[in-house]
Formats: C-alpha cells, structure tokens, sequence
C-alpha cells in the first residue's frame, strides 16, 4: 500500500515543493539542484521514450505473427526503424560520429551525417507534405463547418473572412484600408480576449498543479485507491 | 532547368506524392509512406536520445566525471519497466510521479509570472480607445470563465460579450493560420515543380 | 432545392481539386498582382540599403527547420541578395542543428545563381559569405558571440577556420557587425533580442511566420526591432523591393507564390459564402 | 480584500528599497569631449561596482556613465585580483553604460565569492590591438599610469575601483510578488477546502458539452460503432492532459455502461500506460473489469504528424461513432477534427491551446473552451474536495479584475488626466507586477 499509493504522493510532492522553493533561491546549492533534477527529468524521460519504442515493435510484431490485414505495412515500420536507429547510433546523429569517421574518410567533422539524408529527404518531405494536407482540410471545413449558425458564430467568419483576404495582395488591391483594419483587430478584440483565456488557464493549471503536489489530484497515477 | 537528377530529391518527391495520393482515397502508397515516416521518425528519436541523452547525460557522468549521483535517475527509468512485470507495475509510478511532481513544481513559479505579464500589459499606460476595448475585452473574457455563478441576468450579458471577443480573436487566429497552411503547401508545389520537375524557374 | 442538394452532397474530393488547381495555375500562368509595401518592411530595407557602409557585415540568423522552411527560406535569399548588391559582407549564423542544413542550402542556390548573373562582380564562399559552424547552447552562445565571435564558432559549417577566412577580416564582437536579421518561428527570437540586442545593443530586424507576425508586432512597437518580415507576404514585398531599386531578376520564390496565395485566399471565401448561402437557403426551406 | 491590500503593501517596501539602492549607484563622471586626445585629462575612478543582486553568486556588475560624445568610443575593463589581472571584456561601446563580470559554462569560477577584486577602465577611440591588450594585463604595467599609446592612438586609463566582493543571495527579492500570489492562491484552496469538508456546498455552473457525453457514447452504441478517445500530443506532465484522462474515466465508465469499446491512440507510451489504468479502473467501478482490452490502448509514435496519421488511419479504418479530443493538441488538430467530421461522428473537442481552438469551434459538435475543460474535469468528479480549487480560481480571477479597474481608475486619473500623484500610483502598480 505504502509503496502502491504513498510513495509516488511523497515523491510528487517534494519534488513540486523543492522545485518550487528553488525558483525563489538563487544561492548556487539551489542551482545545482535545478539543474540536476532537468537533468533527471531527461534521462527518465529518455526512459519513457525507450518504453514506447517497446510498445511500437510489440504492437508491430504481433501484426505480423498473426498476419492481420495490412501485415507487410508493420514489415516496413520495423525495417525503417531499424535501419536509421542504426546509422543514427553509429554513424551520429546530426555530424557524423568518430566510428563512422575512422570507417570511411570522406566522411569529416562538418560534412552531413548519414541520419541527417534520411531526415531531410524522407523525414522533412513527408512531415511538411502532411503539414501541407491542412490546407485541404481546412478548405473542407471552411465550406462545410462554417455557418454562421449563430451571432458568434458569424463574428467568428466575419473576422476570419476579413483576414483572410486582407493580408494578401489581391486583397489591398480591393480595399485599401484592410492593412489597418487588420491591425486594428490584432491589437485589441484580439488581444484582449487571448489574454483573458490565457489568465483562465493559467489559473487551471496553478490550482490543478496545487492539487497534484498535495496529492489530491492523483489521475496521473492511473486509476487505483 | 530540367528534371532533377539527384536521387534523393526523386525520393522526396515521390513520398510526397505517396502522401498526397490520400487526398484522393487510402491506398497502399499513402499507406506505405504512413508507416514509413513511423519507422523512420521512431528511428531518427532513438537515435537522438542515444547521442543527446545515454551517452552525454549517462554515459559520461559516469564513466569520465564518476558522478554516481547519475545512478538514481538511472534506477528511477528503469522502475518504468516494471511495468511489464504484472506484480511489480505499480513501481513504476514512482518514476512517473517524480516527472510530474517536479514538472509541475517548475511550471507554478512561471505560471505566475506569465499571468503577471498578462495583467501588466493589460494597464492602460495612455488612455486611449483602444486600451479602453483591451480592458473590457478581458474582464468580460474573465467573467465568461467564471464558472461558481450561473450565468444569468447581468453576469450573463457580460459573458455574452465576453463570448463575443473570444470569436473575433478565433476569427483572426483563423485567418493567419489559413495563410500559414496555403503557404505551406505553396512550398510543396515548389519543391514538385521546381526542384524535381523543373518546369517553373 | 436540386442545386441546395447537389452542394450539399458534393464528394469534398472535387474541394481538394479545386484547391489544387487554384494554387498550381497561378504558378504556370502568373499574373504578378501589385502589391503595397508595408512599413515595417519598408524600414528593415531601408536600414539595409542606406545605414550599412560598403563592406559592412549583415548577421543572418537561419533559427528555423524544414516545416517553416516555406516561408523563411525566400526572406534569406532576398536578404542575402540585397546584400550581394550592396557588397556587404553576409554572415549565417544558427542555433539548431536543422538551421545548419537551411543555411547550406541558400548559400549554394545565391552564390550560383548570382555569379551566373553578374559575371563582373563575382561573390565567393569564404570571402563574401558563409555560414559559422553549428555550435549548442543556445542562449550561451549568443552570449559569448558579444565576447568573442570567432572563439565562439573557430570554424565556419565547411571546416575552415575563421581566421583564414578574409569574410570574418576584423570581426570580434556584436559591435563590429553593422545589422542582424533573426530568422525564425519560434521563441528563440526572443533570446537573440534579449542577448545580441538588449545585452549588446545590437541593430535587429525579424523574419517570421504568418502565424507569428501578429505577437512579434509588439517587439516592433517597443523598438527591440527596427523592421519585421511577416509570412510569403513579407518575402514578396521584400523581393518587390529589391527587384524596383536592384533590378533583381532571379527567381522570385516568395512573389511566385503570392498569385497563388491571392487566388487560394479568395477561393476560401468563396468556400465560406457559398457554404453559407447553402446553408441559408436549406434553412429558409426547412423554416417553411 | 485584505490580502490583496498586504500583498501591495509588501511590494511597496521592495520598491522603495530598489530605488533607493539604485540613488545610491548613481553620479558618474562627466569628461571633457576633447578627453582622449588631451593627453593631460583624467578619467578618475569613473567605475560604479556592486555585487549583481538577488543572483546566486559569481557576479559583478560593472556601470559607468560617460559624457555623450564619447558614446561612440570603446571600454575595455581589467580586472585586478592580488597581482593577477585580466581582461573583462574589450571594445564595449562606451554608450552601453554596463557590463557583468560572470560566471560561464566555461569559467564556472571566474569570479570567486568572497575575493576582492578591483577593476579599471580604459578608453580608446578604435577597437584595442591584441599588442595593448597583452600589454594591459601583464605585470610591467604601472596601474598608476593615466595613458599608453600605440601607432594608431591614445588610451586613457581610468582609476582603479574597488575592491568589490561578489555574493550569493538566500533569497531573489524580485520574486517575492510570485511567492505572495502563490501563497494567497493556496491559502484561498485551502480556506475552500475546508469549507467543502465542513459540508458547505459549491456551486458550479452547467458545462455545456459535458451533457453530450451520454448521448454521444450511447448513439455511437446504437450504430454498433467503437469509441474513440485522443488525448493529443501531450505527456502526462501537461496538465490540459490530466484533464483529459480524467475526463477519460468518465466517459469510459459510460462505455462500460453500455458495452461497447474504446480506443484511445497515444503519442505517449506513459500516457498511454496511464490511460490503460484509468480505463481499467472504470471498466471495474462499472462492474465490467471483462470488457476491458488492454490493446484497445495503443501507442503511435512520439511524432507529432506520424501521430496525426497514424490516428487518422486508424479513424478511417475503425469508423467511430464518437470522437473525444480531449488534451493538448496542435497544429494536428485539424486533421484529426476535419476526418472526425468526415465519418460522421459526434465531436466533442477541448483545450487550452487558443491557436487550435478556432478549428474545434468549427468542426466539432461541442467545444470545451480552455479553462472551460479543466473546469469540465472537475465537474464530472464532483468531489467536493476538487471543486474547491474552482472557488478559488473564481475569487483570483475576481482579485485580478478589481486590480485592473484600479488600473483603468488610476490609468484615467493619472496618464489620462495627467493628476501627478495617481500618475506616481498607477506607475507604482504596474511596477509591483
């Protein structure tokens, strides 16, 4: 019980109140505090990050040792994941590693590491391409989602529709003025209503880590008495 | 300018058109380049925890400095393991709890200077219109969050208006993001139609 | 009410098409719609052109990867043109790893480009640009940068060592460089204006996203910086500047994409009204 | 009221403190403009030292004020400890008034707390020859002399000042507003708590929205289609995603309810473990510990558009009746919105990130705005030990808007209508914050 439930309590809640207490001290002890707990905060991470590799290959082989549909897709995960985790751990991640160098000297220390083609020819075209796919999303949201049910909704479209068009070229040609309308917006219904759903959630977010360092918000613990 | 020659730009085209090809319907090339991108961005992490993290934060620590203090966080990560191990799974909260502890410890101080800025630059320094709409703009916002009275009568028109701000600045954020998207893809179609294709200059 | 159902149950394949073909056909077909410049713009340009000596050094930082690479990437180019023009020294300097790929990449695209070009005023790597060496820690380096630049980086991205490099001739410090211009479409904006502008004084202009433009205005208003780039547009008006004063005519990445961005713009509107009137008119019908 | 009265009486003790410390370090010298070619004028001891306050040690800054046509003329600041000198920092522009004599990564003891250190200046008018530099800190140099030169020019060399000693300080008084608002916050939290103990009980508003949870997970049922819940890319640390999980709980004891299943794709192996439990523990407290699949819990990637893919894949295959976005979520919002909408389901969105919140407003049938979902977890539980901190947040957000119509008083009052002693308060408040 004591190991199940109140030892990660006690864990959460120093940690929260030392970390707390050392914003407000800036003597070198408390530095050296902060900076190795970050540096704890990463290498557990680091750990976490092992876990869900473990997930995804589990995941993956057992599509393949049941052959579900779709079967050879997992094929290629795992054979993708494989092979750049190993030219990234041999051969560096964003310069070329020493053991890479000793291995084949046209590689040097300012040349581009293997890891770095396949993140900048595969990785970056297929993110940024996938980025890109908003645009048609949003076309699609735009012509079947925004009605001007109701008042706010129509604020909401009367805005978008102003901005939309105003910063564009084709749109200072039409009105002259949008450049200023738009400013105009930006810099107070905007900003006025952005800083007050920021205070709202910042103040969430103060209560609910309150209640996570005194242990009465516990659901990231997972379920469990 | 003609058709690119290198084989990598061949490659980052054709994934490019692999994932486009959804827009149309799911095939096994979208397919493919889906599970590719899995593979290879779980890859690419791996492989940057591996240089940034086990071997600059653990490994050296530990081998060349002899900073044994490494050991507990150590210990605390592979707790998070036990999780595989159906009568020992609770140990890994203990981890887990020490992430959000000391997160969340960290994020308190700045949460309140961050809602300090906020209020600060909401003061009217010079008495103007436009300050004048600042102000109504975020306590009408703040009262619509208001969330221990009902809204009804006078708390009730004021959320209505605060409701009101909160559209327009959805309005605008809208609008800019549009812009970021379509610029976006005009990046793509640069990429197809110049670097590979070499139709346009 | 038939038109109201064949809307309403239009395959949103025929959208993306559309969407598709509104971008692409402007860049076959381009119109070149006039465009207005707007101040801060204009100001960034202006400090360029006229406040910088012949020979003085322009700081560029290249702080973004490749998903905003659409945006940036034109700002660079123009920036590092205007200077070829002006024969000013350009310096690349970056604070992520991805920054190291981007910088390469516009050195490569100018520096063909321009010799090509110009046959009489050639620019060479090493002499006339390049590109410091990637080097961690972020706000460190931008710190010791006010200290000591080539202690800080000892090699430009290709190996060389700075002091063999006749571009880095009398550079030291933050002060012996004459204007930077931040890249960038994150927070890291805003450690270069606390460090190399606020600490060291620096003269700074910024170059962002879209998304970003709105929230870097304030740095604007409080002078952190003298000009500010916003988006494709920003880029075009820029290219627009130096292809007036310059007679720039190379590839116009930015101005290119700006017809494109004009048409995709409108057609969202389109979308929205005729989403709308659809809407309305099923409503009105129901209402009966 | 009243803690807000000692919170402001309090920082105004910090203030007058700081200005009166700042009179003391000012008064400098004014130079003859014609000073560094007059071979005769001296720069006295033009250097202000003082240890960099509220740091944690290792630090000295260094101000000077300089007469405005030298701005353009360079500093160089050497740096004397026993007989040991070095140079602080060379060709500063003299305009830039100060400069810190620090720690770094490099020389984590450059300066040593505790060690008197004493600093003169040296102006030139170009930038320093690395001859003169070396020259300046080796030992032959008389620290009496009042200028050297070399072939291009003249430096003139101020008076020595110090000694000085760095410290560390126990507490940063800058930050002393955030440890009085941290303490009124939880004193309220806790004032509400015991209320809530007491048996007074807490009002909370209806959450439209939350209502919608019952139909959607019952129509889903009906039409014998999954549930799907996305927690977005947050990690269990994010608190927009504890909300979310424990929203999670709620919806998926409904799930039990009614027998059907829940799929809930994570871009965190944590998070996803944690979820796994959450839902587990539902599926018991609904007395269907049996329904429970632990693969119905998955983990994508930790990449933000591998994520977005993977969940919309997994969408088109597994067609649900009703999606829940519920956690933190990006630029990846609208994908996964935009599909949502496309199969049909009924769409209940919520998060802080205002950037993402227009695309749920739009394409999802029910929108938790900010506040409004961190709000909405707490409601479900219905605890009244967790509705304290609502009541709490509530009264700070009443503090906040009485501060800031203050503000709008004084603002008019004093820059409005340029009353010079509500001027001298409104000034005074903005500076407390």
């Amino acid at each position: 019980m004591f190991i199940r439930r109140t030892l990660p309590l006690l864990v959460a809640g120093f940690f929260g109140i030392a970390t707390i207490i050392q914003f407000f001290v800036p003597h070198p002890a408390s530095r050296t505090f902060y900076n190795m707990v970050l540096d704890w905060m990463i290498i557990v991470t680091a750990f976490t990050y092992l876990m869900a590799v473990q997930s995804t290959i589990e995941l993956h082989t057992t599509k393949i040792k049941r052959k579900v549909e779709g079967w050879q897709y997992s094929l290629v995960v795992l054979i993708s994941l494989g092979i750049t985790a190993f030219i990234g751990i041999l051969g560096g991640a964003f310069t070329p590693s020493t053991i890479l160098m000793k291995l084949i000297p046209a590689f040097k220390p300012s040349s581009t590491s293997p890891l770095m083609y396949t993140y900048l020819y595969m990785q970056v075209p297929m993110q940024s391409t996938i980025f890109s796919l908003l645009a048609f999303y949003m076309a699609s949201a735009a012509f079947r989602s925004f009605k001007a049910r109701s008042f706010d909704a129509t604020m909401l479209l009367v805005t978008a529709a102003i901005v939309t068009i105003g910063r564009v070229p084709l749109g200072e040609f039409i009105y002259k003025g949008f450049p200023e309308i738009i400013e105009w917006i930006l810099k107070y219904p905007n900003m006025a209503a952005q800083r007050g759903i920021l205070i709202g959630v910042e103040l969430g977010m103060i209560a609910t880590s309150l209640k996570i360092i005194l242990g009465i918000e516990r659901k990231y613990l997972g379920g469990g008495k | 300018m003609a058709i690119s020659t290198s084989i990598w730009i061949w490659i980052s085209a054709l994934l490019t058109l692999a994932i486009y090809s959804f827009l149309y319907k799911d095939n096994p090339f979208y397919k493919f380049a889906e599970y590719l991108l899995v593979g290879i961005s779980i890859g690419y992490g791996i492989s940057v925890y591996w240089h940034n993290t086990i071997i600059t934060k653990v490994y050296n620590p530990l081998v060349h400095d002899k900073d044994f203090l490494v050991i507990i966080p150590l210990l605390l990560g592979l707790l998070m393991f036990s999780r595989f191990f159906k009568n020992y799974s609770h140990l890994s909260r203990i981890p887990i709890a020490f992430i959000v502890g000391a997160g969340t410890g960290l994020s308190i101080p700045s949460s309140f200077e961050f809602l300090f800025k906020q209020v600060q630059g909401t003061m009217p320094t010079a008495f103007t219109i436009g300050n004048l709409i600042i102000i109504i703009g975020v306590i009408t916002t703040l009262i619509y969050f208001f969330f221990s009275m009902e809204h009804k009568g006078f708390i009730g028109k004021v959320s209505r208006v605060g409701i009101t701000f909160i559209m327009i600045a959805f309005g605008a954020a809208f609008g800019y993001t549009i812009m970021a998207r379509i610029s976006l893809f005009i990046g793509r179609i640069q990429f197809l139609l110049s670097d590979w294709l070499g139709i346009i200059k | 009410m038939k038109f109201v159902n064949f809307i309403n149950n239009i395959d949103k394949r025929w959208i993306y098409l559309l969407v598709a073909l509104v971008v692409i056909i402007p860049f076959v077909f381009p119109v070149g719609c006039p465009m207005r410049i707007t101040p801060p713009v204009q100001s960034m340009y202006n400090y360029i052109e006229d406040s910088i000596p012949e020979n003085g050094v322009l700081l560029v930082g290249i702080d973004y990867d490749p998903s905003t690479m659409a945006e940036l990437h034109p700002m660079a180019k123009a920036l590092t043109y205007h200077a070829f023009y002006n024969n000013l020294r350009v310096l690349f300097v970056t604070m992520y790893p991805q920054g190291s790929g981007m910088g390469q990449d516009i050195i490569d695209k100018t520096l063909t480009q321009w010799n090509s070009a110009n046959p009489e005023n050639q620019k060479e790597l090493g002499r006339d640009i390049t590109l410091l060496a990637y080097v961690p820690g972020v706000s460190a380096v931008m710190l010791k940068m006010g200290e000591n630049i080539p202690a800080t980086f000892n090699e430009d991205a290709y190996g060389n060592k700075l002091e063999n490099l006749p571009v880095m001739d009398g550079i030291k410090t933050y002060n012996n460089l004459n204007y930077m211009v931040e890249l960038a479409g994150s927070s890291v904006v805003l450690s270069w204006l606390m460090y190399a502008n606020g600490r060291y004084k620096m003269k700074m202009g910024i170059g962002t996203t879209a998304v970003s433009a709105a929230e870097y205005y304030s740095y604007l208003q409080s002078g952190q910086s003298n000009g500010l780039l916003g988006g494709l547009k920003g880029a075009a008006e820029y290219e627009k500047l130096i292809t007036e004063n310059h007679g720039y005519a190379g590839r116009k990445d930015a101005s290119v994409g700006m017809d494109a961005q004009s048409s995709a713009h409108i057609f969202f509107i389109l979308l929205i009204v005729l989403g709308n009137i659809v809407f309305f008119i099923k409503k009105y019908k129901e209402g009966k | 009221m009243k803690k807000n009265l000692v919170l402001l009486l309090l920082s105004l003790t910090l203030l007058f403190s700081f200005s009166f410390a700042q009179e003391q370090a000012s008064g400098g010298t004014d130079l003859n403009p014609n000073a560094i070619s007059s071979e005769t004028e001296r720069l006295g001891s033009m250097l202000q030292l003082s240890d960099i306050p509220n740091d944690g040690g290792g630090g000295i800054e260094i101000n000077w004020t300089l007469n405005d046509s030298l701005s353009n003329y360079f500093i160089t600041i050497i740096r004397r400890e026993g007989n040991i000198k070095k140079i602080v920092a060379s060709d500063l522009l003299a305009s830039s008034g100060q400069v810190r004599d620090v720690n770094s990564d490099e020389n984590k003891s450059n300066v040593k707390d505790g060690t008197e250190y004493f600093y003169t200046a040296v102006l030139s008018e170009y930038a320093v020859s690395q001859e003169i530099l070396d020259y300046l800190v080796c030992d032959s140099l008389d620290m009496e002399a009042m200028t050297i030169a070399d072939a291009n020019q003249v430096y003139l060399i101020s008076d020595e000042s110090g000694p000085v000693k760095s410290k560390a300080s126990w507490f940063n008084l800058e930050r002393l507003t955030v440890l009085i608002s941290a303490i009124i916050i939880t004193f309220l939290f806790l004032l509400y708590l015991q209320l809530a103990r007491k048996g007074k009980e807490l009002y909370i508003r209806k959450i439209s929205g939350l209502d919608a949870v019952e139909e959607a997970v019952g129509r889903s049922t009906e039409m014998g289609k999954p549930i799907m819940y996305i927690l977005g890319i947050g990690y269990v640390t994010d608190i927009p995603t504890i909300a979310g999980l424990t929203i999670l709980g709620r919806v998926s004891k409904k799930v039990a309810e009614y027998e059907t299943k829940i799929l809930v794709p994570s871009y965190d192996p944590v998070v996803m473990t944690t979820a796994q439990e959450v839902v587990k523990e539902a599926f018991t407290e609904a007395g269907r510990p049996d329904l429970y699949n632990k693969n119905d819990i998955m983990y994508i990637t930790q990449d933000q558009f591998g994520y977005a893919a993977g969940v919309d894949g997994m969408m088109l295959r597994e067609k649900p009746g009703a999606v829940f976005l519920q956690g933190l979520f990006f630029a990846e919002s609208l994908i996964l919105a935009e599909t949502g909408h496309s199969i049909g389901a009924i769409q209940i969105a919520g998060t802080t990130e205002t950037a993402q919140l227009p695309f749920f407003v739009a394409a999802c049938d029910y929108t938790l705005i900010g506040e409004e979902m961190m709000a909405a977890s707490v409601y479900l539980q219905k605890d009244p030990l967790m509705l304290s901190s609502i009541a709490a947040e509530d009264v700070m957000k009443v503090i906040i808007i009485i501060i800031l119509l203050i503000g709008l008083i004084l603002g008019i009052l004093g820059p409005g209508m340029h009353i010079e002693f509500f001027d001298k308060l409104f000034n005074l408040l903005i500076e407390i914050l």
